[in-house]
């Protein structure tokens, strides 16, 4: 990788490291409300894999999405804004931190049912094999999210369709307040053996060891050689979720696995190897800073979305007569609320 | 115009499709091996006739539907086919967390246009593969659920369900695959979200669907026969429901029986007759009766499965405690 | 008789059946470790009090759930913590074709005496994270359904649903973990089946449970002011369900408005309203209204949130609305 | 074994063999309805598992459960009622084929769900466990029943809480009419790999090698070493239910597979060894023919359940004022038809 790519992984650390921060903050201000769960010390996991992947790969994820959008390029201003619930956010506010999309980047989602996702990962790796577009899906989850049902039943098709789907578990080794220990009972490598899938074991704090194992099995998908398995291992250092008081990890662990700072690690490493400079770090430091700044700046101003735009979309416009069925399902008791509300 | 089975109807439409959208694929259990082609031969034939095309899935309901949801986001048109609607529960969590809500939760930014075709029904199979959810789908924003009564309705509303942009529930019927009807050699569509007369009367009104419009049929010429005339609502799709067509004819028979197959409490018979009185209070000479099956998991024993589940007699039995009585 | 929190209400029903009977057991999601205990603190400090009685389980809804309808058919007593009802989807199989199934299809030879205790409930947390099913619970025969709008309540109904031979969804809700009521200090148990005045009146019955028993409280207050006196029946359990208090109040007010929070088409206030009109058609002056949810997967941004929910202004506006038409 | 329990068991597979080719011509008169799932074939499997159970050991299985429960000791004229629909079933004619049970034997029953019987069967082994009682649950399923969701978190949880569970595939090749190959991508004795589960490949047509590997397992499972997988490999003679024309699998292979016959091959062992007579095998024909006639005979005149009996077990009896809610649960149209259903 040339130099400049390189600082821009180191960039897009720092951006999601200083994003999630100031996220934090606007929860604290109640700017953010609902769940919030923050990727901090996970941001090599995120943009590892990304670096790895073309344009017009699919990437499918759960709640703890931030990370994700940014490092795929969607516009930090309405990310901030979707956190808010506005207007200028990825969708509008009706999602949340938890449902960050930005198709056109096919980043299709982050997901909040525990391995619910899994199936339609697959379903997109199907997508791709029907139309022979050679593009490759990740399908990125938690370690807890490995003893469900819907686990198995996506692995198990995609090896047996052989479907071009990366199965990225970024283990973190708690599930909430659940140590990893407590909910499995094998290394979470040995969960890819019961469908003979390709598997490796990633140091997810390490944010060039994350870019070469996708290209690795992303390389595998494209040619024909089905799914893989990774075990990507990292660490979140918040609590689960801004609601977590995080009692359950001691904080010892907590700080050892800080040494291992993805971010620090990868300018010490630069800097080592005079691709880059200290007075590049702080001009990133403050590049970023600023374009935070101007992200929350947008989801300040961005307006709450209309009231009448709440039935928009629950089905496609085309529906016969959707108009007459709206207004039987539409509780008579709000008509005065909702300006002209449509379905 | 030719009579066929409802089957062939069904059939039909999904060659048809198939033929005009090479995105159109079929996946579910037993489609192809088995039997020539499906558990009740809907797909005979269309294996060979679309190579690649229709395929055996491993028996993973969550993945038949979720792995559809994916599909459809990504531009395929999956028809999903599950055994019967008994099985659909194993994959309850994609179709309420993944396929309704995809479209409204992401603003519009992902469809996904897939029809999940299932069966209600019974046949001496007891208590877990004899049950019928339909009140559950149609609680359902995001969702849309068909559930035709002849071979007409199943072709046309079938080829509508498949180039709908929406998640379709489309629920078919085991007592009905093999009955017959006339339909129209030439291509027809009929839109989702319009109910049919089924028979035209004045005295009383009922509002059905499914196998339940059969036996309403049966019903009404028994009760002919002691003159009393039905007017029978075939509400074709239920949801959105289209409830248009009771309230015209209410207005005019001032009673209605409400005809369903399901268990009674929390039904959809419940939401069609809440809506109603509602909607046709000073219409109506008495209250709203409903038809249903028994509150009671579906017994294998002949007599017991036929106490449990409602026909012919139930709904006239029912039409005629109505005539009687005075309010 | 002190006042404590609905939460606390909840934990002391626990820990006394825990005391009585050492072969209840609890499970669920990060009921131990977490936060001391617990998503929303219910289960604090009861792993401690009975070790290796009350555990952390991996996530999988479907076998919390499914072993815990094993463990009941061999003499355990298992009380499953789903984290949030919305979870409860991924076992939903294993609830209506296992729990609700084993007494009657096995004639009376297993029995399934568990509890599954799971909120309702919303909180900024968009689609998958907001939902309710009451109506869904409460249309399978073979379970029971709960759901306590008062911490008095919340203790008696759990413990005797913790007793009660057959399996018990126990619906809580998030909105009132935190809510006060006196709850006296000694053993007491109140039967499944039973609904409850929660307020007297005479002018409009309101039938509600949950959230909405206390929403329609405040609302009740209001109405007050402007000289509407409301009474309010409390259904507390909704499978059976238990119309005999609204029925008398019906006779008395001549109206009636159903209030709950889930989306209204197919909602279980279908069934209450239908029933309702069935059995008391005389004694009512104008039809029975619905208080709901809107029908769309709820967004996450706060004015959708709450343009979404019904609260007790909506409930407010119903009864106005009914007092001021004639019919 | 000593010669009896031998010949004991050449006697309970003729037993089943002869019931279920009895139970087919009951179907084809008319007598039994429904899905009639047959068990020729498979006979060694249940056979040889019972016989290394203790009486108190618990048994969950799916719907092809004749063989079964025929093998626990169950009455063969209330295993034929209860196909018949009537009264003297051991579920009073509520279940059918599908879901026998006889709990005073610790049969836990048929089930029909497929994988849904995997939780209960982890369940009862937690309540084992939980009793301190030493006993084994044998939790049998079929080769079809391993891609859905239940089998990974039924599987994952046993292992985890070391549970006391034998699960036990009835690998018979084929899935109705999917072969293995086409729903499954490993070999079978792979998909325990992924819980560091304790496996075993079985002859499933040889009852003392069925009977040997219960031993082994439960064995394991007593002793505290928690759950073990067997892939016992069997054939089904016959189609999946009555209902298949079995058009799908080819002639030569089911009759290769008739070549291994596990009751002819266990009788010709016999016979080398003399633990066996030509002429107690007839005898044996005899005897079991007389059980089978009798079966029909006490199922053709055992009477159809009450009509009134409906209601009876919806719930436990105890339930307060459950008779309002009975009178407000029950449709008004069939009152006349039920003479006085309770609940
Ligand atoms: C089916 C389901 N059950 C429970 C939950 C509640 N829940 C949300 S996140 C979570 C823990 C997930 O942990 P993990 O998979 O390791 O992901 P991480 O948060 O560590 O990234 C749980 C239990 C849920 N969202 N979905
Ligand atoms: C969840 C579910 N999906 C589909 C079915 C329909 N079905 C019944 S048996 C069966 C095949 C099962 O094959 P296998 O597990 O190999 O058992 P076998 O019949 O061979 O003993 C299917 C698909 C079902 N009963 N349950
Ligand atoms: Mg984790
Ligand atoms: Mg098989």
């Amino acid at each position: 990788m040339d130099k400049e790519s390189l600082v821009n992984l180191y960039k897009q650390m720092v951006l999601i490291r200083v994003f999630e921060d100031r996220s934090a903050e606007m929860y604290a201000k109640a700017r953010i409300a609902g769940f919030l769960h923050l990727y901090n010390g996970q941001e090599a996991v995120a943009v590892g894999t990304v670096s790895a992947l073309n344009p017009d790969d699919d990437i499918v994820v759960n709640y703890r999405d931030h990370g994700w959008a940014l490092a795929r390029g969607t516009d930090a201003g309405a990310v901030m804004a979707e956190l808010f619930g506005r207007e200028g956010g990825t969708t509008g506010g009706r999602g949340g931190s938890m449902h960050l999309v930005d198709v056109d980047r096919h980043f299709w989602g982050g997901y909040a049912i525990v391995g619910g996702h899994l199936p339609l990962a697959s379903g997109l790796a199907y997508a791709a094999q029907h139309f022979k577009n050679k593009r490759v899906v990740v399908c990125s989850m938690g370690d807890g999210s490995t003893n469900i049902g819907t686990f198995h039943a996506a692995l198990n098709w995609a090896k047996l369709w052989d479907l071009p789907i990366i199965f990225m578990v970024e283990n973190n080794q708690y599930a909430m307040g659940t140590a990893y220990e407590v909910h499995s009972a094998v290394p979470m490598i040995q969960k890819a053996a019961g469908y003979d899938m390709y598997a490796e074991e990633v140091d997810g704090m390490d944010v060039l060891a994350v870019r070469e194992a996708i290209c690795r099995v992303a390389d595998r998908a494209r040619n024909g050689l089905g799914p893989s398995f990774l075990n990507v291992v990292t660490f979140r250092y918040r609590g689960h979720s801004m609601a977590d008081p995080d009692v359950q990890r001691n904080k010892a662990e907590i700080a050892e696995w800080r040494q291992r700072d993805p971010i620090t690690r990868f300018a010490d490493a630069l800097l080592d190897k005079n691709q880059i400079t200290e007075a590049e770090i702080d001009a990133i430091q403050k590049e970023v800073e600023a374009v935070v700044d101007k992200a929350v700046d947008f989801a300040e101003h961005s307006p709450e979305p209309p009231l009448d735009s709440l039935y928009r979309d629950v089905y496609a416009h085309s529906v016969s007569n959707m108009q007459v069925a709206g207004s039987l399902i539409r509780p008579a008791q709000v008509a005065g609320r909702l300006n002209n509300g449509q379905h | 115009m030719a009579e066929i089975t409802y089957r062939e109807a069904l059939k039909r439409a999904l060659r048809e499709e198939m033929q005009r959208d090479p995105n159109v694929v079929i996946w579910g259990e037993d489609i192809v091996a088995y039997a020539g082609g499906g558990a009740y031969g809907v797909t005979v034939g269309l294996a060979k006739e679309f190579p690649g095309r229709v395929r055996d899935t491993p028996i993973a309901e969550e993945a038949i539907i979720g792995i559809g949801v994916g599909a459809a986001m990504g531009g395929v048109r999956p028809v999903c086919e599950i055994m019967t609607v008994n099985f659909t529960l194993v994959a309850w969590d994609q179709i309420v967390n993944h396929a309704a809500k995809q479209r409204h939760m992401f603003n519009g930014h992902i469809k996904v246009p897939m029809v999940i075709r299932t069966p209600n029904g019974h046949g001496r199979t007891a208590s877990t593969h004899s049950q019928n959810f339909d009140a559950w789908f149609a609680h359902i924003p995001g969702l849309k659920v068909v559930a035709p009564s002849t071979p007409y309705d199943a072709k046309g509303l079938l080829k509508t369900s498949i180039r709908d942009d929406d998640p379709v529930v489309f629920l078919e019927h085991l007592q009905l695959y093999g009955t017959k009807g006339e339909v129209p050699d030439g291509e027809y569509l009929i839109p989702l979200g319009e109910s049919d007369y089924k028979r035209r009367g004045k005295d009383v009104t009922l509002v059905t669907w499914g196998r339940m419009a059969v036996e309403s049929g049966k019903a009404a010429k028994t009760l002919e026969g002691e003159g009393i005339d039905v007017e029978i609502v075939d509400l074709r799709t239920l949801r959105p429901l289209d409830l248009s067509l009771a309230l015209e004819s209410i207005k005019k028979t001032n009673r209605a029986v409400v005809v369903e197959e399901g268990w009674r409490t929390a039904g959809l018979g419940a939401e069609i007759a809440a809506s109603l009185q509602e909607q046709a209070f000073n219409d109506l000479d008495a209250p709203i009766a409903r038809v249903a099956g028994l509150e009671v998991p579906m017994p294998y024993a002949k007599n017991l499965e036929r106490a449990t589940l409602p026909f012919a007699d139930d709904v006239a039995a029912a039409v005629r405690a109505m005539m009687q009585k005075q309010y």
